[in-house]
C-alpha cells in the first residue's frame, strides 16, 4: 500500500494546483480562470476539482470547496461557525432592513436596474437603501440607462456568494412566491366595478 | 361588520399607528410623504378585509381613494418634474392601476422575505474577504486607453436626457389647478370658506384632488387651515386677511 | 485501522477548527488569537497546529501552513508557483468601468476636483470609484479646496501614459460644450439634478 502513494498521478498534481489558486484567490474562480492559469484543458481542470471537492468536504477538512457566483472557492466548514464568528463579523448579516432586502430582491431579479425604477416599484425613495447595499459592495453601478441616463445597479458576485447562491437563476421563480397576488387584483378590480357602477 | 378605515392600525418604517392619524400629519407637514410606504398600507388594509367575512363595499371605496390620492401625493414627490396628464379619472383604471402596483410590490416583497430566509440559513458560511495573507502581490498594469473615452463619458453626462415619461404609471385626475383657481377666487372675494361645503357635491376623486389644491394653498402660504380634530369639518381663511 | 477513523479524535476536530479559521483570515494568525477563537488553551491550539502542518504541507497539499513572523497562515504550494503567478499577473482589467472612465472624465477635465464635487456631477455617490482610481494609480490627492475643505484629486502621470497624452492641453476638445471649466461645471450639475431622482 505504501509504496502506491509513491507514485505520481498526473490528475493529483493538478488538484494540487487548483488548491493553490483557490487558497490565494479573492474571489471565485472560474473552471476558464483555473484552466488558463493551469495551463491545462477545462476537462482535466474538472477532474481535479471533483478530487479536491472530495478532499475539502464538511467533516473531513475545516476548509471546504463550495461552487458559488459562478465558480469555486475556498470556505470554512460550517461546523467551526461559532469560531469564525469570533474571529471577524460577518459584516452582511448584520442590520439587513426591511428596505434593504426589497431593495436588494428588486435589484436581483430586475437589474440592471435604476433608482427611480426601484423607487417606482416599492413606492418609496430607494437612494439610502441603494447607497447602504452599495457601500456593503452586496450591489454595485452598471453602467447609465442610455449615454447620460440614470445609473443602472446590478448585484455583484459578493451578493451571490454571501447567499449561498451558484449563480443568479437559482433565484426562486417570483410568481411562485406571490401565489396570491392574483386573487387580490381580482378582488380589488371587483370592488371597483361595484363602485364604478 | 364594517372596517374601519380610519382606525385601521398601521405599523411602517416612518409611522405607527392609526390611518387618520397618518392623515393628519400628513396634513399638517410634519410626515413626510416620501418616506410613508403606501403599499404597506394597502397590504394592511387587504390584509384587515381578509380577516372579514363580508365585504364592505363603503370601506373599499373610501380606502381606494384614500390611498390613491397619498400615491398621487407621493408620485408627485419622488418625481417633482413630471408632467402629469391630469385629465379625467375612471375609477376602474385607477384600481387596476392601484392593484397592478401591489402586485408588482408583493412579489418583491416575498422576494425580499425569500432573502432574509436565505440569510440566515447561510448564517454559518464564513469566507475570507479581501486578499489572501500571503498571496504574491498583483500587479495590474491598466492597459493603454484611448483619450477620446474621456470625451465620450463628459459629453454623455452633459448630454443627458430626461428619464423616460413615468405619467402611464401614476393615477389620473382632474387638474388640481382647477381647484387651486376656485379657491383663490373664494379666497379674495369671501376671504373665508368651509372647504367641506365647497366639495360636498363633488365625486370622492375631486374631492381629494381638492383637498391636494388646499394643501398646496396652505404650502404657498396663501391659505390657513383649521380643523378640529381628524375628519372634522376643515375650514379656509386668506392667509393674508389673518 | 478502519474503525479507528470512527473515533472522533477532539484534537482533529480541534485542528479543523483552526484550518477554517485560517482560511477565511486575512493576516496571519496568532496562536493567542487562535485560542480565543477556538475558546481551547494555546497548548492544545499548538498540537492541533502540529495536525494541520502535517496535513498541509509541501508535495502533500497544494495548501501549505506556513509559520511567519505575525503568527501562522496558509499560502500557495511553491510547486504551484508559476500557476500563481499566470493567476494574479493576468491582465484582469483591460477597460475601465463605465463608473471608474466618468469619474476619470471628470477629473481629468475639472480637475482638481472633490468627491463630493464628483458625486454632484454624476449624481451618485463617487466614493468606490475614486478609491479605484486612487489605488490603481491614476488619479491622486491634491491637497483640500479650502482650509478645512473636502480632499480634491487629479490625474497622475500614470494618467497622461495610459492615455499616451503629453499633458491634459492634449485632452480632446469638448466641440460643442462650453470651453470654460466653470461653465461646463454648472452645466454638468444642472444636467445631475435634473436627471436627479
Amino acid at each position: 500500500m505504501e509504496r502506491l502513494r509513491l507514485v505520481e498521478n498526473p490528475v493529483d498534481r493538478l488538484a494540487r494546483t487548483v488548491e493553490a489558486l483557490l487558497v490565494i484567490a479573492s474571489k471565485p474562480l472560474s473552471v476558464e480562470e483555473l484552466a488558463a492559469a493551469c495551463e491545462e484543458e477545462a476537462e482535466r481542470v474538472e477532474t481535479a476539482l471533483g478530487l479536491v471537492a472530495s478532499r475539502f468536504r464538511e467533516g473531513r477538512s475545516g476548509v471546504v470547496l463550495e461552487h458559488v457566483a459562478g465558480g469555486y472557492a475556498f470556505r470554512a466548514a460550517r461546523e467551526a461557525a461559532d469560531a469564525c464568528a469570533r474571529l471577524v463579523e460577518r459584516p452582511i448579516q448584520r442590520g439587513l432592513s426591511q428596505a434593504a432586502l426589497e431593495t436588494l430582491a428588486v435589484v436581483a431579479y430586475l437589474g440592471p436596474v435604476s433608482r427611480p425604477e426601484i423607487a417606482r416599484i416599492r413606492g418609496v425613495a430607494a437612494d439610502s437603501a441603494v447607497a447602504g447595499l452599495v457601500e456593503r459592495g452586496l450591489i454595485g453601478e452598471a453602467g447609465r440607462a442610455r449615454d447620460g441616463g440614470a445609473v443602472r445597479y446590478e448585484t455583484t458576485p459578493l451578493f451571490e456568494r454571501v447567499f449561498g447562491l451558484a449563480d443568479r437563476s437559482e433565484l426562486p421563480d417570483l410568481d411562485a412566491l406571490a401565489g396570491d397576488v392574483e386573487e387580490l387584483r381580482s378582488r380589488l378590480e371587483d370592488v371597483a366595478a361595484r363602485r364604478g357602477a | 361588520m364594517a372596517v374601519a378605515v380610519r382606525e385601521l392600525p398601521l405599523d411602517l418604517d416612518a409611522f405607527e399607528g392609526p390611518f387618520d392619524l397618518l392623515l393628519t400629519l400628513v396634513l399638517r407637514e410634519e410626515l413626510e410623504l416620501r418616506d410613508v410606504d403606501v403599499a404597506e398600507i394597502v397590504v394592511a388594509f387587504v390584509e384587515r378585509l381578509a380577516e372579514r367575512q363580508a365585504l364592505d363595499l363603503e370601506a373599499c371605496g373610501e380606502f381606494l381613494v384614500l390611498a390613491a390620492a397619498l400615491l398621487e401625493l407621493k408620485a408627485r414627490g419622488l418625481f417633482p418634474d413630471e408632467e402629469l396628464d391630469l385629465e379625467g379619472l375612471d375609477p376602474e383604471e385607477a384600481a387596476e392601476e392601484l392593484a397592478e402596483r401591489l402586485a408588482a410590490y408583493r412579489r418583491f416583497r416575498a422576494a425580499a422575505g425569500w432573502l432574509e430566509e436565505r440569510l440566515e440559513a447561510e448564517s454559518d458560511r464564513f469566507f475570507r474577504l479581501g486578499p489572501a495573507p500571503l498571496a504574491p502581490v498583483p500587479a495590474r498594469p491598466v492597459a493603454r486607453q484611448e483619450p477620446a473615452q474621456l470625451a465620450g463619458a463628459l459629453r454623455a453626462l452633459a448630454a443627458a436626457r430626461p428619464e423616460p415619461s413615468l405619467g402611464h404609471l401614476v393615477l389620473t385626475y382632474p387638474p388640481v389647478s382647477r381647484f387651486l383657481d376656485r379657491f383663490r377666487d373664494l379666497l379674495s372675494s369671501r376671504g373665508r370658506f368651509a372647504f367641506d361645503r365647497e366639495v360636498d357635491r363633488l365625486s370622492r376623486i375631486e374631492q381629494i384632488v381638492a383637498f391636494l389644491a388646499l394643501l398646496e394653498l396652505r404650502k404657498q402660504g396663501e391659505a390657513q387651515i383649521a380643523q378640529a380634530g381628524p375628519f372634522e369639518p376643515i375650514t379656509v381663511w386668506n392667509a393674508s386677511a389673518s
